[in-house]
């Protein structure tokens, strides 16, 4: 049962995964474009947080919740605590992401400006590159 | 004036940076002394007017007496209300906007008396105008058109509540 | 012991507050749904904000408070669940007049059945 | 075109090679009962209070590993987001601003119940901030929770308003590069002094003494705290710039 | 040859990169204080060239030591915390990066024009540097991932640094989207990597490949050949969308031509490098002698072939002559690309020659033709017509930088040119050689158009009236410097070949250098 | 000192049946709201519920850390009920 339902969640991930890319490059519209972008990179994120999850009844986040701990706890700790490596890594993630996004959106606002649209098509032909097809 | 309004908002922001912490060692009351300084400085300004108004004990008991008659009395009986309507299966339904007069003066009291409005079901606030002293409600239920008569019925216990802890 | 007796009341108390919440929300999303219009629909999702998670708030810092199994950290728990609690009961209501207000503001949606606008004849008189 | 079809079949073969991934079981079956074992060194290691060689003197694994395990990775992290906000000032620098004084915000309600909120929010970061090295939190959690307290501003009042109660973004750049400072002073003073760079703790097999991990009868946990609120002040004064920056409309090209 | 070097000395490529982006980080405040141009040009310029000097002294101390320099940061032994680990080939690389960075901010102090945006540029170039760096001396496979990302936004940035020019916001809007998804796509690649093999440290993967014992890491945590395969695959769309190889190149001729001349000769000389080198160091170096190097090689080899062709046929229809320049970094990446899919020692050797050539030869040409275009005004080749002539001053480096890129003898592009044939007939593909062959003639006749145009006919009649005042000193110095590390580069080579560029791709192929170097690190801890 | 972990483990699954349907009820009326403000209204109601979710959540996993997580949900969704009022009311989001 559990494998199925795993199986499932990385299917589903890897579909959005496409889907994502997919909306990056066909989707016409820059803000759409930007959108699937963040997509793409929560998915990617959602994927390795999934990895570091732990199959066991009561998983505890990777915190020692006291600060004289004694061997036993430090021990029990280490048996039921998740993977902290994709949380870190994860953390580093989104920030680039939201750093690229948060630039891209204020050169859309440039590009608005410049061109009068956001649709990609439409500034291929105002910049006398594409066709009005 | 100012530093009166910073050290009552330090006070209660340290007690309330210890909660949150759930821990009192050292470093605690440390970073809760500084953290608590930092906030108040920045808002001291915008969150409060006249410091007078925190520490006089009548208002917090009235704000107690008035919480707690709210969340008991008040609530569940409009919920009910509201609950019937939903799973009744003809939805007993008569909706409009009427206006409301009020006579409170400071910020403060208008939200209570406009939270108090929007958080019992049945009566939502939609607009406020400061000039005519007019709330605008939409309610479930139209049971009068005339503003006097909707204050009696939907806000006098609020209003008169809001003026003792806030005016 | 009687300390003990204290501690299941509330802890009671507060699984009972949960579960009156719980239905609360049940009974808010319905009304969500079956309500006709978005006006009326605010009335329905008031009880699924406050009945609906204001008062199991109370009840899960009220349960978190007597539960020994969260450790040192379950004052700071409770303490942080009844903000929550109190920082929804502000925040809500302003959120939901917010839309009420923009929604009318900006015609968005038609005030449909009704029985009297009373704002909308406020600024008519106004223009 | 072109563009599309290699792109669509780049795609296919992404899925395809995904259902296989699954089913060849790349991730070795997890999520799991048992993890990598270096997840497990980590988690062994960072608090163990009876052997100190590879402790990280931070009893939250998150933290131990962003700033001390992989610091430079943290580091550099930030810097993007400084970079990225050195992208949006060169575009906006010197352009004129935009602003319709006639009644902005929104009702009287909204305003006085934001005031309220803003306190709470900026209480709440600041607890995120300081016990980052102890409990969930960190200086980058706390920067975002921070940061929703000029977003209400600015949706209640507008950024005009919000400039006037001093986040000015003169303000912001300042505080943001004094906090840019800190981290890489606290990075480079173990290098100064004959340590690592970014150096925690004591190792064995360096000289260095490392940063203490008590200072008299406070629990610092070595360079984690001042890294953290240090991080705070960076990631906090970065979101207000962005918000500043995104909500001004900005009029006129250049010359 | 072994000797023990002190912390100091251990630390140095970390304490530059460091370093640069804790004086990029000071910069605005600089600014904030001093309102003047020249503080602000002075300090870029003291910081660069410092880290100029220091990564000379990096390439020194590791050519003395024999063996690759490692240093963990916060003093963590590798598999737990982030290492770097400086060869020959990246040390060579950093020094290539620095100094034509160097060159650069000279010549953007009398290029740029001042306005209240010039600290930002600055800033910025010290980022992309410090990014460069970082990037090829990590040692650890997400630190890499966070090292690209400082670089490519930087580079976006950059790109769209003439914010009122409509084509250039739109050429930086498509190579950041597309770069940000290529960067999306190698984190995904890691978590590939990380969940099969449990590790982020490079070594520690090579190890893993070649089925060498790590501590901590022990052993494999999934099924390491199909994750390796889908990290290979997700790892190459990245860099080649970040060198701009073939089915990733459409990007370039925009963004490389719309920026700023100072950026595009950074961007066409060594961010585009960068992608090539992160390929070659997993290729070679990661995957040592396997199965998946065997794959992916060949898949380069291809690659690189078409990226040939399609560089040289964009060259020919070109009449900007800024965009001509880029699309020929598409032609010279398809070298590199063929040079890397060889696989024999001297088909690296070859493309670790042409890397260096290339950057120093692109450089030199976007920076000369930046003046041309800068006294006339127009990039438009048509208009550009006898300038070479009239200002032989800047003409005579144009000049060389265009024939040394058309592939004329006693210059470098030509040796290594040379090399690459030579390295294809030596593994038995002379049919490959003769394939490669046709694209290098068809880009010496475009190269010959544009150096026939420009420098041998005679000036149009608007031109003629320019004066002399347009030239400014300190952008003439670059060019000269470049121009003549071109020459030496191209007669040097008997001299070059054994001393730098035979050890570095050599190294570049030793695996077991690399992962024996790292463990003796942690043995040594 | 109590430990109540046994009858919540018994007690949190069954309101888990409650809460997650009325979550669904909640986003069909998000996903069909005809306008706007209706499926801002929904996502608010999803988003204050959930955050008592993930109250029940950390006391069934015995977690002390999540709580927080709360709070700053319920924040979000007032800030995002904010925006889309100002939007539909003035257009912009910085006047």
């Amino acid at each position: 049962m559990i494998e199925y339902l795993i199986l499932y969640l990385y299917t589903s991930l890897f579909i959005i995964f496409a889907i994502a890319v997919y909306g990056v490059v066909v989707k016409p519209n820059i803000i759409k474009k930007i959108i699937a972008l963040s997509i793409a990179g929560d998915t990617a994120n959602t994927l390795i947080i999934f990895l570091g999850y732990r199959l066991i009844e009561y998983p505890k986040p990777p915190v020692l919740p006291t600060l004289n701990p004694s061997r036993g706890e430090i021990n029990s700790f280490v048996k039921e605590a998740v993977d902290p490596i994709p949380q870190a890594l994860v953390i580093t993630a989104i920030v680039i992401n939201l750093a690229v996004v948060a630039f891209l959106v204020f050169l859309s606002i440039q590009l608005y400006k410049l061109y009068g649209t956001l649709d990609h098509r439409k500034i291929l032909v105002r910049r006398g590159v594409g066709s009005e097809a | 004036m100012k530093l009166s309004k910073i050290a009552v908002l330090t006070v209660i922001l340290f007690i309330a940076y210890i909660l949150l912490a759930g821990s009192v060692t050292a470093i605690d009351l440390l970073a809760a002394a500084i953290a608590s300084l930092a906030t108040s400085v920045i808002v001291a300004d915008l969150l409060v007017r006249d410091v007078g108004k925190i520490l006089d004990p009548k208002r917090i008991y009235y704000l107690v007496r008035y919480f707690i008659k709210y969340m008991f009395i008040i609530e569940p009986r409009a919920h009910i209300d509201v609950i019937k309507r939903i799973i009744s299966p003809h939805m007993p339904i008569n909706p409009g906007i009427v206006a409301i007069p009020y006579g409170v003066k400071t910020d403060y009291a208008i939200l209570t008396i406009a939270n108090s409005i929007t958080n019992t079901p049945g009566t939502v606030t939609v607009d406020v105008d400061r000039d005519s002293k007019l709330l605008f409600v939409h309610w479930i239920d139209v049971k009068a058109v005339e503003p006097e008569e909707c204050r009696r019925i939907i806000s006098r216990e609020f209003e008169e509540n809001a003026e003792k802890i806030f005016d | 012991m009687v300390f003990e007796v204290v501690e299941w009341i509330i802890f009671y108390i507060g699984l009972g507050l949960t579960t009156l919440g719980a239905l609360c929300d049940l009974f808010g999303s319905l009304g969500l749904l079956r309500f006709p219009n978005f006006y009326v629909r605010l009335h329905a999702a008031t009880v699924g904000i406050i009945g609906g998670a204001v008062v199991p708030l109370i009840g899960v810092g009220l349960m978190s408070l007597c539960s020994s199994q969260l450790g040192v950290y379950r004052f700071a728990v409770a303490t942080i669940f009844f903000l929550t609690a109190f920082v929804t009961m502000i925040v809500a209501p302003i959120g939901t007049h917010a839309l009420a207000y923009a929604s009318h503001r900006g015609r968005v949606v038609k005030v449909e059945p009704k029985v009297i606008d009373m704002l909308e004849k406020h600024r008519g008189g106004e223009k | 075109m072109e563009k599309l079809l290699i792109y669509t079949l780049l795609l296919t073969l992404f899925v395809g090679g995904i259902v296989v991934a699954v089913s060849f079981n790349v991730f070795g079956g997890s999520p799991s009962g048992i993890i990598r074992s270096l997840a497990l060194f980590y988690l062994e290691n960072m608090y163990n209070v009876y052997a100190k060689t590879f402790w990280a003197a931070s009893p939250e694994a998150v933290n131990a590993i962003l700033w001390d395990y992989r610091g430079l990775d943290t580091i550099y992290e930030t810097t993007v987001l400084y970079t990225a906000l050195i992208g949006c000032l060169a575009i906006a620098t010197g352009l004129e601003k935009k602003f319709r004084p006639k009644e902005p915000g929104l009702t009287i309600i909204v305003k006085a119940g934001t005031r309220i909120v803003v306190a709470i929010v900026i209480l709440v970061s600041l607890v995120l901030a300081f016990r980052g090295y102890i409990t969930p939190g960190g200086g980058f959690q706390g920067g975002v929770a921070f940061a929703i307290a000029p977003l209400l501003l600015i949706a209640a009042y507008s950024w005009r308003r919000l400039e006037e109660l001093g986040f000015r973004l003169d303000k912001a750049v300042l505080l943001r590069s004094l906090g840019l400072a800190a981290i890489a002073l606290i990075a480079l003073a173990p290098y100064m002094l004959g340590g690592y760079i970014l150096q925690n703790q004591f190792k064995p097999w360096i000289v260095f003494a490392g940063a203490p991990y008590t200072i008299w009868v406070f629990y610092i946990g070595g360079t984690l705290l001042f890294l953290n609120i240090s991080e705070f002040f960076v990631v906090s004064m970065e979101f207000l710039m962005i918000f500043i920056l995104l909500s001004i409309i900005y009029v006129g090209g250049e010359k | 040859m072994v000797m023990n070097l002190s912390l100091i000395d251990q630390g140095l490529p970390g304490f530059i990169v460091l370093g640069l982006t804790a004086s990029a980080f000071l910069l605005p405040l600089i600014h904030y204080l001093v309102r003047r141009r020249w503080v602000i040009e002075l300090y870029s310029l003291l910081v660069s060239g410092a880290a100029c000097t220091l990564s000379w002294r990096i390439l020194g101390l590791v050519r003395a030591m024999g063996k690759p320099l490692v240093y963990s940061f916060g003093g963590w032994p590798p598999p737990l915390g982030i290492i770097y680990v400086v060869d020959l080939f990246s040390g060579l690389l950093g020094v290539v990066v620095s100094s034509i960075m160097f060159l650069v901010i000279v010549y953007s102090i009398g290029y740029m024009p001042g306005d209240r945006r010039l600290y930002l540029f600055y800033t910025l170039l010290l980022v992309v540097e410090a990014g460069m760096l970082g990037c090829l001396y990590t040692g650890d496979f997400f630190n890499l991932f966070v090292m690209l990302e400082v670089i490519s936004i930087s580079s976006y940035i950059l790109v769209a640094y003439y914010r009122g020019d409509r084509v250039a916001v739109e050429a930086s809007m498509k190579y950041a989207m597309y770069g940000a998804l290529a960067t999306t796509m190698y984190f995904t690649a890691i978590v590939f990597a990380y969940g099969s093999t449990g590790t982020l440290n490079m070594a520690d993967l090579a190890a893993k490949i070649q089925g060498i014992e790590f501590p901590i890491t022990n052993g494999v945590f999934g099924n390491l050949h199909y994750g390796i395969l889908l990290f290979t695959a997700l790892m190459l769309w990245a860099f080649t969308f970040k060198a701009a190889l073939f089915p990733n190149h459409f990007w370039l001729p925009d963004a490389h031509a719309a920026a700023p001349t100072p950026v595009s000769a950074l961007l066409s000389g060594l961010v585009v490098k960068i992608g090539v080198y992160a390929i070659a160091r997993f290729i070679y170096t990661i995957y040592g002698v396997s199965w998946i190097n065997q794959l992916s090689t060949q898949i380069i080899l291809i690659l690189g072939f078409i990226s040939a062709y399609i560089g040289a046929i964009l060259m020919i229809i070109q009449s900007d002559l800024k965009k001509f320049i880029a699309c020929s970094t598409i032609l010279n990446i398809g070298y590199i690309g063929v040079g890397l899919g060889i696989g024999t020692s001297l088909g690296l050797a070859a493309s670790t020659y042409h890397i260096v050539n290339h950057a120093i030869s692109k450089a030199l040409l976007f920076l000369s033709a930046g003046l041309l275009i800068k006294i006339v005004g127009s990039r438009n080749i048509a208009s550009l017509q006898g300038l070479g002539r009239r200002y032989p001053v800047i003409g005579i480096p144009f000049a060389i930088a265009l024939l040394s890129l058309a592939g004329i003898p006693p210059l470098n592009i030509f040796m290594s040119k040379f090399l690459l044939y030579m390295a294809l007939i030596g593994s038995n593909n002379i049919p490959l050689a003769l394939i490669l062959l046709i694209p290098s003639i068809i880009s010496f006749t475009a190269y010959t158009r544009i150096f026939y145009t420009i420098c041998i006919k005679p000036p149009l009649e608007s031109n003629r009236n320019i004066g002399h005042s347009l030239l400014n000193i300190p952008s003439s110095i670059p060019i000269y410097l470049l121009a003549i590390t071109c020459i030496l580069l191209g007669i040097g080579i008997d001299y070059i070949l054994p001393l730098i560029i035979m050890p570095a791709s050599n190294i570049l192929a030793n695996t077991s250098i690399y992962i024996n170097t790292v463990l003796n690190y942690m043995k040594m801890i | 000192m109590i430990d109540t972990s046994g009858v919540l483990a018994l007690y949190v699954p069954l309101v888990t049946i409650v809460f997650v349907t009325s979550f669904t009820l909640y986003i069909i009326r998000m996903l069909k709201g005809p306008t706007v403000p209706d499926m801002v209204l929904a996502v608010d109601c999803l988003s204050f519920d959930l955050a008592v979710f993930i109250g029940l959540l950390s006391l069934l996993y015995k977690t002390p850390f999540l709580a927080l997580g709360a709070l700053l949900l319920a924040l979000w969704a007032f800030l995002f009920d904010l925006f889309i009022a100002k939007y539909l009311v003035k257009k912009e989001l910085g006047g």
